[in-house]
C-alpha cells in the first residue's frame, strides 16, 4: 500500500494547486500554502521510512520508482518547499501590504507555486525519461509565470529571456531523450526503452555513437536549466527579478534537480560509450561556471543578482565533481547538492528580507544591519560565510572533499578551484561586511517576518558540516555505486 | 593509540563548556547587568584550567581522543602532547591576565564589555584550545576558521569607523587565503594515499603516508604560506599593523600574545611533525624570511607614530625572529644534527613565551593609557609616569624586557638564538657555515633597534611632559586592569631571572619536535643556563647589581650632608617655553628614517618658504603594500571588469552562445 | 676555594673602580702631552669627583624616579661588567655569571636607562642625546657581536674565560683573523665611549654633542657616578680587549701567587692602550653625526672581513 | 516498401524546404501560414509512417498532430498578431542572402553530423535524422536573428516542430504519454505567451526584443 503512498506524495501539490487556485486571493491562501507543503513533506517523510525499511522500490508499473539517489532529493524537495512556504507566509504578505504585489495574483502564485513543487517531485521519481522531460518542462513554465508575476518592465523582461532560452534547451534535451530511446529501442524496444530501470540493465549494449550526440544534446538542453556557463544568461535576471521565495526554491532545488537528470544520463552514456567523456564534459562546463561565476560576482549592486552568480559557480562545482566520478567525488558533489539547497535558499530568505526592510535591493543602499536589526544581520552573516564555504558549515566539508578528489583525478584544476573559491570569498564577505557593519543608514519600517526558515537551514548546515547522519551517508554511497562507473 | 578521558582532558572540556555558556551568556548582560562582572573573571578562570592542562601533558605519553562528532568515518581526533602542552601553557597564563583587565573594563561604557565582546571572545578561546589539541586536519581547519572568523569579529568591535571595517576585512581576507593554502596542503597529503582507499585525515595517518620530496616541498611552500599569514611573515604580514591597532587593546593582546604563535605552532606541527625530514631549502628560506621580517618590522616600528602600530610592528619584528630560530632548526635537522636543532627550538619556543607575555603586557598597558587619555598618537602623549606611576612602573619592566636586556626574559632567548646561530658552524655545507653567523649579525642589529623603539615609545608615552595640555588630567587604570598588567610583569620577571625552569617546560617540546635532547645545561637552583662552556646566571647578575648599586646609594647618601634640591629645569639655561620643544615621534624616528631610507617608502611634506601655517609631514608605507597589493588588486579588478563585460545580455546572443556550444560539442563528440 | 675566588673578585671590583678615573686622567694627560699643553695632570679626575660628591646635588621639579636612579643603576651595570671579565685572572666568581654575549646585554641596559632618563625631563637636548645615543647602540652593537664572535669561533664558546684560556695557551701567536677584528674593536671601543672621532667627550656643542647631552641636567653625586660609570666603562672596554687581543700574563693558577705579576702587566696594557687612545684622538677630527653610522659600517665590515679569514684559514 | 521510404524522403525534403522558407520569410502571417504547412506536412509524414508500420497509435498520433498544427495553434497566433497587429518583422541586421546561406552551412552540418547514427536495417532512419537535425538548427537560427517576440515564438514552435518530426519518423514514434504531453505543453505554452504579450504589449507598447531586454542590469 505503500506504493501507492508514493503516488500520493506526488499527487498532494497538484491537489492542493487546485484548491489554492480556488481560494485565489483570499488571505487563507498563506496557511493553506503553507498546510499542502506541511502534507507534502509527510509525504515525504512516509516514503523516505518506507526506503528505510526495505530499500529503493517502484511503484505504479514501475512508472514511478525511488532509489538512493532520488530519496534525499524528493527529501530536500519537499523540506525546503516546506520552509520556504513558511518564509512566504510572511514576506509576501509584508511586499502585498507594501504594494508592492497585487493581491489579486495571490492565487496564481499560490497555484503555480505547488505545480512548480509537483513538476519537481515528479521529475525526480518517474521513472520515466520521457515523464522527466515532461515534469522540467513544467517546471519551465509555471516558474516562467512566478518570475513574472510583480509584472514590472524587468520582471517580465526576465521571465521572457527564462522563457525563452529554457524552452530552447529543454526542447533539446527533448532531443536527445529521443535519440536515447532511439539507441534504447533497437535493444529493448517499445515502452520500455524509456524506464530508468531497464535502461541501466542494458546501458553497455547501447549504440555508443548515437549515446554520444544524444548526450551532447542532453548536456546542452538541461545544462541551460542547471544555468552551466555559457548557457547561464537567465540565471541572474530570474532570481533577481522574481518573488525571493521563488529565488530561494530556484536555485535551492530546480538547478539541483535538473543536474540530477544530467547525472542519470552520464551514467547512461558512459555505460555505452565505456569512456569517461561525458565526465570529461562536464569537468569542463564545471570549471568554467566556477571560475566565471566566481569572476562575475565582483561587478554586482544588486544583492540577489550578487548570490545568483554565487549559484552558478556552486553549480559548477558540483557538476565539476560528479564529472569526476567515482565514489569520493560522486559524495562529495551530492553533498555538495544538499549543503548549497539548504544554504542558498537560506540565503535568499535572509537577503530578502535584509531588501525588504532597507527597503532596495542595491548593496550600496544597505549599511549598518547589526545595529538596526541584530537578529537579521548576524543571519546574512553566518548565510554568506556559510556559502562562501566557510567550516563548521556543510559547504566547507563538501568542497574539501571536491578538493582531494580532484587532487587524485585532475590535479591541474585545483588552482582554478582554489582562486575561484578565494575570489568568491573576497568578494561576498567584503559586500555583506559592508552590509552588516557600519553606521545604520536610513531606516526603513522594519517589516514583521520570521527567520525560523533561515535559522532551521543553519543549524542543519552545521550538521552537515560537523556530523553527516550516517544514513544520509549511506544513500549517498550507493548513490555514488549507482553513478559511478 | 590509548584512548581515555584523563584528568588533562577534563579540565580542557572543562573550560570549554565554560566558555560555551559564557559566550552564550555574554549577549544577556544587557538584561540581566548583575551577572556582567563575573563573565570575564569566569573566563580567566577556564584559562588556568588549560595552562593546567597543558602543565599535566608536558610530561607522560601523549593523550589522545575521539569525539562522537565528525564526518562518517572520520571522528574528530584530539591529542595532547608536550608540544600542544606547551603553547597551552603559553596561552593559558596570556589569557588569565587578558580576561582580568578585561573584567577591568566595565566602567568604561565605551569600552569593550561582556554585552559587546563577550561572545566572540569567549569562542576565541574555545576554538584556540581547540587548535591546539585538533588531531586531523578536518577538525583543525574547523578550529582554525572559527579561530579566524571570531578574532575577526573581535577586530571590527568598533565597526561604526570606516578604517576599522577595512582592517578587519584585510585580516580576514589574508587569513582566508592562508587557510585555502592550507587546506591545499592538506588535501595534498591526505591524496597521496591510495585512490580507492577509504581517507583518513589524522594527523598520524599524514605523517604516514611518506610523499616523496617534490610533494613533501610543496606542501611545506603551502603550509608555510597558510601559516605565515597567521603568524605575519613577510610579505603577508601587511593585515597585522592595521587589525592590531584598531582592536580593543586587551584583543590586541591577544592576537599579539597568542594568534600569532597559533603560526607558530602549525609551522611547527607540520614542518617538523606531519613531513618527513626537512629538506635544507625548506630551513633557509624559513631562515631568510624571518630575518628579512624581523629587520622590515623593527625598521617600521622606529618609524610608526601610533603606540599601537609601534607595538603591532614590534609584534612582526619578534615574530620574524621566531621563524629564523626554527628555520635554523630546520636546516640543523635537515642535516641530522638533532641535538643543534633542539637548541634553536628551545630558543625560538623561549621567544614565543617572552613575546607572548611582554607583548600582552605592552598591550594592555597602552589599553590603560588610552582609557586615561583617549589618545592613540604618540605625537600626543608624555608625562604620564606622574600621572599613572604604577602602570608605568609595571610597562618599564614590559619595555626593558622587550629591549631584550638582561637580567629579564628577552634577553634569555637573544641570548640562546645568538648561540644557537653560533653553532651553525657545524654544518657541512661552507657557505651556510661562512653566512649564517651574518643572520646572527642582523639579529643583533634588530635587537639593538628594538631597544631603540622602546626608548623611544616609553620615553614619549610616559617620560617628559604632556605635549597636550588636556591629557594632563589622565588617572590611573583600576585595579583589575593592573591586576592584570603585574601578572604579565610577573611573568616576565619569572622567565628572566629562572630560565631552567621555562626550559624545562619547553624541553619535552623540542624533543617532541626534533628528537633529540639539547646540548644545554641547566644548574645553581635551576638558573645557570648553559651551552658548552657558555653560561649565563641572571640571579648572579641581580645580586651583583643589586649589592653595588645600594652600596653606592648608602656610601654617597651617608656621606651626603644635605639631600637633593628641587629646582626648576636647567636646560642649558633656556627657560621651558612649552612641551612642544620636546623631542616627538616624528623626530625619535629620523635618524632611521636617514639611514634605512631604502628600506621604507616614505613621503614628506616639506613647508615651503611662504607658508602662512607651516607644517611638516611625512607618512611611510609599507613597500609591500605598494609592489605587492596594489598591482594585485588593479589586476583582479580588470580581470573582473573583463569577465563582466562579456556576460551575454541580450537573448539573441545568448542563444547564439546555445548554438555554437552545441556546434562546437557536436563536432568534439567521439 | 670559595674564599679565594671572593678574594680576587673584592679584589678586581676594587681595582676597576680605583683605576677608571686614573685612566682617564692619563688619556687627558697624554693627550695634553700630544698637543704640547701641560695637563691638568693625572689626578684631576679625582679632584673632581670628589667634589662633585660634596656638592648638594639639584634634581629638577618634573624629575622622577627614573632620573634619580638610573645613576646608580648605571654605575653599578659598569661595575659588575667590570668584574666578569677575566683580564686579570680566569677564576673569578662572576666569571661564569655572564659570557661576552651578555657583558653586551649588560651595557646596552644601561645605555637604555641612560636614555630614558634623559628624556625624564622633557628638555630637547635631552631626548636629542638619548636619540643619538641609541643610535649609536644599536648600529655598534652587531659590530661588537662579530667582534667577539671571532674569538668565540677559535675557540668554539662565547665564554670569555674560555677564549682566553683558549688564546693564551697557544702563545704569542697573532691569528690573521683577529687582526681584523681588533681594527673593529677598536672602532666600536671609540663609539661606545663617545670618544672622538664619534663624540667629544669635552665639548658642550649642542649640535654634535652625544654623551655630554645625557647628563645636562645632573649634577652633585650623580653626575660624579655618571661620569665615573663613563670612565669604568672605558677601562672595561680596554680591559675586554687586552683580554681578547693580549690575552698573555693572565694568571690561570689557582693560587693568589700570580696576581701582582697580573695586576702589572694590566696596568701597562692600559696606559699602552690608553696612549693609543689619544694618540687617535688627536690625529683625528670629529665626524659629522651622519656620518657615524658609515663609520660603524665599517667596523662591521672588518668584523666580518675577520670572520670569513678565520674560515679561509681555519682558525 | 521504397515507395514508401521514397515518399518519407520526399516530406521529409519539403519539411526542411518549409524551415527555409520561414527563415526567409518577414511578414508575420505568411509565417504563420508557412508554419501550418510545415504541420501538415509533418502530420502528413507521420501518416505514411503509421501507414508503414500499421501502429494504431501513430494514427491517433498523426490526428494530434495535424489538429494542432494545422488548425489550433495557427489560430490562435493569428488572433494574436491580430489583436496585437503585427504583421512586420523588423529588418534583421543581417540580410536575408546570408541567412540563407549560414542556414545552408547548418544543413550541412547536421548531415554530417547525424552520419553516425546508423541503425541496421532502417535506411530511413539516417537521412531523417539528418533533417530533423537540420530543421532544429535552422528555426534556432530564426530565433536568433528575429527581433519581434511573436515571431521568435514561431521559431520556438518550428522548433518543437523538428521534435516531433525526430520522435515520429526517427524511431516510428515515442509511446503516447510523451507525445500527448508534449501537446500539453505546447498548449499551455501558447496560453502562457499569450497572457506574456499583452503585459508585455502594455508596459513596453511594443513586443522588440530590445525594448523588453533593455530594462533589466
Amino acid at each position: 500500500m505503500s506504493d501507492v503512498a508514493l503516488a500520493w506524495m506526488v499527487l498532494i501539490p497538484l491537489a492542493g494547486a487546485a484548491l489554492l487556485g480556488a481560494l485565489g486571493s483570499r488571505q487563507s491562501g498563506f496557511s493553506a500554502n503553507v498546510a499542502v507543503s506541511l502534507a507534502t513533506l509527510a509525504g515525504a517523510s512516509f516514503m523516505t521510512v518506507r526506503v528505510v525499511q526495505d530499500g529503493s522500490f517502484s511503484s505504479l508499473h514501475h512508472e514511478l520508482f525511488v532509489d538512493p539517489l532520488s530519496v534525499f532529493l524528493i527529501d530536500l524537495v519537499a523540506f525546503v518547499s516546506f520552509t520556504t512556504s513558511l518564509f512566504s507566509r510572511s514576506y509576501m504578505r509584508a511586499e502585498v501590504r507594501l504594494g508592492h504585489l497585487d493581491p489579486a495574483r495571490l492565487g496564481t502564485y499560490h497555484a503555480m507555486y505547488q505545480v512548480f513543487i509537483f513538476a519537481m517531485l515528479l521529475a525526480l521519481t518517474c521513472n520515466n525519461i520521457g515523464v522527466l522531460w515532461i515534469a522540467m518542462e513544467g517546471a519551465t513554465l509555471s516558474t516562467a509565470l512566478l518570475i513574472s508575476l510583480y509584472r514590472t518592465p524587468a520582471s517580465l523582461g526576465a521571465a521572457w529571456k527564462y522563457f525563452i532560452l529554457c524552452g530552447v534547451g529543454i526542447a533539446l534535451a527533448l532531443l536527445g531523450t529521443i535519440m536515447v530511446y532511439f539507441a534504447a529501442h533497437s535493444v529493448l524496444g517499445g515502452h520500455r526503452a524509456l524506464l530508468w530501470t531497464d535502461l541501466y540493465s542494458v546501458k553497455g549494449r547501447l549504440d555508443p555513437a548515437i549515446m554520444a550526440i544524444a548526450f551532447v544534446f542532453l548536456i546542452v538542453g538541461y545544462g541551460t536549466k542547471v544555468g552551466l556557463v555559457p548557457l547561464h544568461a537567465w540565471l541572474p535576471d530570474a532570481h533577481a527579478e522574481g518573488p525571493t521565495p521563488i529565488s530561494a526554491v530556484l536555485s535551492g532545488l530546480l538547478l539541483s534537480v535538473a543536474l540530477y537528470a544530467i547525472v542519470r544520463f552520464k551514467a547512461l552514456a558512459e555505460g555505452a560509450l565505456r569512456t569517461n567523456w561525458p565526465g570529461h564534459l562536464m569537468i569542463g562546463f564545471g570549471l568554467a561556471s566556477v571560475l566565471i561565476g566566481a569572476f562575475s560576482l565582483s561587478s554586482q549592486r544588486d544583492i540577489k543578482r550578487l548570490f545568483a552568480y554565487s549559484s552558478v559557480e556552486h553549480m559548477g562545482l558540483a557538476t565539476f565533481a560528479f564529472g569526476l566520478g567515482g565514489p569520493l567525488a560522486t559524495f562529495a558533489a551530492l553533498l555538495h547538492m544538499t549543503a548549497h539547497a539548504l544554504t542558498k535558499s537560506s540565503v535568499f530568505f535572509t537577503s530578502g528580507a535584509v531588501a525588504q526592510t532597507a527597503g532596495t535591493k542595491d548593496m550600496d543602499g544597505i549599511t549598518g544591519l547589526v545595529d538596526r536589526d541584530p537578529a537579521l544581520g548576524w543571519t546574512l552573516m553566518a548565510s554568506s560565510l556559510a556559502i562562501v564555504g566557510t567550516p563548521p558549515f556543510g559547504i566547507f566539508a563538501s568542497e574539501f572533499l571536491i578538493l582531494i578528489a580532484a587532487l587524485h583525478k585532475a590535479p591541474w584544476s585545483v588552482p582554478l578551484l582554489l582562486l575561484a573559491l578565494g575570489v568568491a570569498f573576497a568578494v561576498i564577505v567584503r559586500r555583506t561586511q559592508a552590509m552588516v557593519f557600519g553606521a545604520p543608514g536610513a531606516s526603513q519600517a522594519p517589516t514583521p517576518r520570521t527567520l525560523f526558515a533561515p535559522f532551521a537551514h543553519l543549524v542543519l548546515i552545521v550538521i552537515l558540516g560537523l556530523a553527516i547522519p550516517h544514513l544520509l551517508a549511506a544513500w549517498y554511497t550507493q548513490a555514488a555505486r549507482l553513478v559511478g562507473p | 593509540m590509548n584512548v581515555s578521558i584523563g584528568l588533562p582532558w577534563g579540565l580542557i572540556l572543562s573550560a570549554l563548556v565554560l566558555w560555551s555558556a559564557l559566550a552564550f551568556a555574554s549577549p544577556f548582560t544587557v538584561r540581566f547587568p548583575r551577572i556582567a562582572p563575573f563573565i570575564f573573571p569566569l573566563g580567566a578562570v577556564g584559562a588556568l584550567c588549560v595552562a593546567t592542562a597543558g602543565l599535566l601533558a608536558l610530561h607522560g605519553p601523549p593523550v589522545a581522543t575521539i569525539s562522537p562528532l565528525g564526518l562518517p568515518g572520520l571522528p574528530f581526533h584530539g591529542r595532547l602532547d608536550a608540544l600542544s602542552g606547551f603553547f597551552l601553557i603559553l596561552f593559558g597564563l596570556t589569557t588569565v591576565a587578558i580576561s582580568l583587565d578585561l573584567a577591568g573594563y566595565r566602567r568604561h561604557e565605551h569600552y569593550p564589555t561582556a554585552e559587546r565582546i563577550g561572545a566572540q571572545y569567549h569562542i576565541l578561546l574555545a576554538s584556540l584550545t581547540l587548535v591546539f589539541v585538533a588531531a586531523d586536519s578536518y577538525s583543525f581547519m574547523i578550529a582554525w576558521e572559527a579561530m579566524a572568523l571570531s578574532s575577526y569579529l573581535l577586530v571590527i568591535t568598533d565597526h561604526l569607523s570606516g578604517a576599522t571595517r577595512r582592517a578587519g576585512f584585510l585580516y580576514l581576507l589574508i587569513e582566508h587565503v592562508g587557510a585555502l593554502a592550507l587546506l591545499a596542503a592538506f588535501a595534498i597529503l591526505i591524496a597521496q594515499g591510495p585512490a580507492g582507499a577509504p581517507l583518513s585525515f589524522t594527523f598520524t595517518a599524514l605523517h604516514a603516508a611518506h610523499p616523496d620530496a617534490a610533494v613533501a616541498g610543496l606542501v611545506f611552500i603551502l603550509a608555510f604560506l597558510g601559516f605565515g599569514a597567521k603568524a605575519g611573515l613577510i610579505p603577508l604580514h601587511v593585515w597585522l599593523p592595521q587589525a592590531h591597532p584598531v582592536a580593543p587593546s586587551p584583543i590586541s593582546a591577544l592576537l599579539s600574545s597568542v594568534l600569532l604563535k597559533v603560526g607558530i605552532y602549525g609551522l611547527l606541527r607540520v614542518a617538523f611533525i606531519i613531513l618527513p625530514t626537512p629538506a635544507p631549502w625548506w630551513g633557509l628560506t624559513t631562515l631568510s624570511i624571518g630575518l628579512m621580517t624581523a629587520l622590515l618590522g623593527a625598521l617600521s616600528s622606529a618609524v610608526q607614530n601610533d603606540m599601537k602600530r609601534l607595538l603591532a610592528y614590534s609584534s612582526v619584528e619578534n615574530i620574524g625572529l621566531i621563524t629564523a630560530g626554527i628555520g635554523l632548526a630546520l636546516l640543523f635537522s635537515a642535516y641530522g644534527l638533532k641535538a643543534l636543532a633542539t637548541l634553536a627550538l628551545i630558543a625560538a619556543l623561549y621567544h614565543c613565551l617572552n613575546h607572548a607575555f611582554f607583548k600582552g603586557l605592552l598591550f594592555l598597558g597602552t589599553g590603560s593609557v588610552l582609557h586615561a587619555t583617549g589618545e592613540r598618537r604618540l605625537s600626543r602623549l608624555g608625562g604620564l609616569i606622574h600621572r599613572m606611576p604604577q602602570t608605568a612602573l609595571l610597562m618599564l619592566i614590559g619595555t626593558l624586557a622587550i629591549a631584550g636586556v638582561p637580567p629579564l626574559n628577552g634577553f634569555v632567548s637573544e641570548w640562546l638564538t645568538l648561540q644557537a646561530f653560533l653553532k651553525a658552524t657545524a654544518l657541512p655545507r661552507p657557505y651556510l657555515a661562512m653566512g649564517i653567523p651574518l643572520g646572527a649579525a642582523l639579529t643583533a642589529l634588530v635587537a639593538g633597534l628594538a631597544g631603540y623603539v622602546m626608548v623611544k615609545f616609553y620615553g614619549i608615552v610616559f617620560l617628559g611632559r604632556p605635549r597636550d595640555a588636556q591629557r594632563a588630567q589622565a588617572r590611573e587604570s583600576g585595579r583589575l586592569e593592573r591586576a592584570g598588567l603585574g601578572l604579565l610583569a610577573l611573568l616576565c620577571l619569572l622567565a628572566g631571572v629562572w630560565p631552567a625552569g621555562v626550559i624545562a617546560l619547553i624541553r619535552p617540546a623540542a624533543h617532541l619536535l626534533s628528537g633529540a635532547n639539547a646540548m644545554i645545561t641547566t644548574g645553581d637552583l635551576g638558573a645557570r643556563v648553559g651551552v658548552g662552556h657558555a653560561t649565563y646566571v641572571p640571579w648572579v647578575l641581580w645580586i651583583a647589581l643589586g649589592a653595588i648599586a645600594l652600596a653606592a646609594i648608602l656610601i654617597l647618601r651617608v656621606r651626603a650632608a644635605r639631600g637633593a634640591r628641587r629646582v626648576p629645569v636647567w636646560n642649558c639655561g633656556h627657560p621651558l617655553a612649552s612641551a612642544r620643544i620636546q623631542d616627538t615621534a616624528e623626530g625619535f624616528g629620523q635618524p632611521i628614517r636617514d639611514v634605512f631610507a631604502a628600506f621604507l617608502a616614505m613621503r614628506r611634506h616639506r613647508p615651503a618658504q611662504d607658508d602662512r601655517v607651516p607644517r611638516y609631514a611625512s607618512t611611510i608605507e609599507d613597500r609591500f603594500w605598494q609592489g605587492l597589493y596594489q598591482p594585485a588588486a588593479r589586476g583582479f579588478a580588470l580581470l573582473f571588469a573583463a569577465t563582466a563585460t562579456r556576460q551575454p545580455r541580450r537573448i539573441a546572443i545568448s542563444l547564439l552562445g546555445v548554438l555554437m556550444t552545441l556546434i562546437g560539442l557536436l563536432v568534439l563528440a567521439p | 676555594m670559595i674564599a679565594h675566588l671572593l678574594v680576587r673578585q673584592t679584589i678586581q671590583i676594587l681595582f676597576v673602580i680605583a683605576m677608571a678615573p686614573l685612566l682617564a686622567g692619563w688619556i687627558r694627560q697624554c693627550r695634553a702631552w700630544l698637543s704640547n699643553r701641560s695637563g691638568a695632570g693625572l689626578l684631576q679626575p679625582y679632584r673632581e669627583l670628589f667634589k662633585l660628591l660634596r656638592k648638594q646635588p639639584v634634581v629638577a621639579e618634573e624629575a622622577s624616579m627614573l632620573f634619580v636612579a638610573t645613576p646608580y643603576v648605571v654605575f653599578a651595570a659598569m661595575v659588575v661588567a667590570g668584574a666578569m671579565i677575566p683580564m686579570i685572572t680566569t677564576r673569578l666568581l662572576l666569571a661564569g655569571a655572564a659570557d661576552a654575549v651578555a657583558l653586551a646585554g649588560v651595557f646596552t641596559m644601561a645605555r637604555i636607562f641612560a636614555a630614558l632618563a634623559a628624556m625624564d625631563l622633557g628638555t630637547a637636548f635631552g631626548s636629542m642625546g638619548a636619540r643619538r645615543t641609541m643610535l649609536v647602540g644599536f648600529l655598534a652593537e652587531p659590530a661588537l657581536l662579530m667582534v667577539l664572535f671571532t674569538p668565540a669561533l677559535i675557540s668554539g664558546s662565547t665564554s670569555l674565560v674560555v677564549i682566553v684560556h683558549d688564546l693564551a695557551r697557544h702563545g704569542v701567536i697573532l691569528y690573521p683573523s683577529m687582526v681584523f677584528a681588533a681594527a673593529a674593536y677598536v672602532m666600536v671601543t671609540l663609539a661606545e665611549n663617545a670618544r672622538l672621532p664619534v663624540d667629544n667627550p669635552d665639548t658642550h656643542l649642542e649640535l654634535t654633542m652625544i654623551h655630554e647631552a645625557l647628563n645636562l641636567e645632573y649634577s652633585g653625586r650623580y653626575l660624579a657616578l655618571i661620569e665615573w660609570s663613563a670612565a669604568i666603562k672605558l677601562l672595561v672596554y680596554i680591559g675586554i680587549g687586552a683580554a681578547l687581543f693580549l690575552p698573555w700574563g693572565i694568571t690561570q693558577g689557582p693560587g693568589l701567587a700570580g696576581l701582582p705579576m697580573a695586576y702589572a702587566l694590566l696596568v701597562a696594557k692600559l696606559a699602552a692602550a690608553g696612549t693609543g687612545l689619544a694618540a687617535i684622538e688627536t690625529l683625528s677630527a670629529k665626524l659629522r653625526l651622519f656620518r657615524v653610522p658609515e663609520f660603524l659600517g665599517t667596523a662591521f665590515l672588518l668584523a666580518v672581513l675577520g670572520l670569513l679569514v678565520r674560515y679561509l684559514f681555519g682558525h | 516498401m521504397t515507395t514508401l521510404a521514397s515518399a518519407i524522403h520526399l516530406l521529409a525534403a519539403l519539411f526542411l524546404l518549409a524551415a527555409f522558407a520561414m527563415l526567409s520569410q518577414r511578414r508575420l502571417a505568411n509565417l504563420i501560414t508557412l508554419y501550418a504547412w510545415q504541420g501538415a506536412i509533418l502530420a502528413s509524414c507521420i501518416a505514411l509512417a503509421a501507414y508503414a508500420t500499421g501502429s494504431a497509435h501513430l494514427y491517433a498520433s498523426a490526428l494530434l498532430n495535424a489538429l494542432l498544427k494545422i488548425l489550433l495553434v495557427p489560430a490562435l497566433l493569428r488572433s494574436l498578431a491580430r489583436r496585437l497587429d503585427v504583421q512586420w518583422d523588423r529588418e534583421s541586421l543581417v540580410q536575408i542572402p546570408t541567412v540563407m546561406l549560414i542556414g545552408l552551412g547548418l544543413v550541412i552540418f547536421a548531415f554530417n553530423a547525424a552520419l553516425p547514427i546508423a541503425v541496421p536495417g532502417a535506411a530511413i532512419n539516417h537521412a531523417t535524422v539528418g533533417i530533423a537535425l537540420a530543421a532544429l538548427l535552422l528555426s534556432l537560427l530564426m530565433m536568433i536573428l528575429r527581433a519581434t517576440a511573436l515571431s521568435q515564438v514561431i521559431g520556438f514552435l518550428a522548433l518543437e516542430n523538428s521534435l516531433i518530426f525526430a520522435a515520429t519518423s526517427v524511431t516510428y514514434g515515442m509511446p503516447m504519454v510523451i507525445e500527448f504531453g508534449i501537446a500539453l505543453d505546447v498548449i499551455v505554452g501558447i496560453f502562457i505567451l499569450g497572457v506574456f504579450f499583452f503585459h508585455i504589449r502594455e508596459q513596453f507598447d511594443s513586443l522588440n526584443i530590445d525594448r523588453i531586454e533593455g530594462h533589466h542590469e
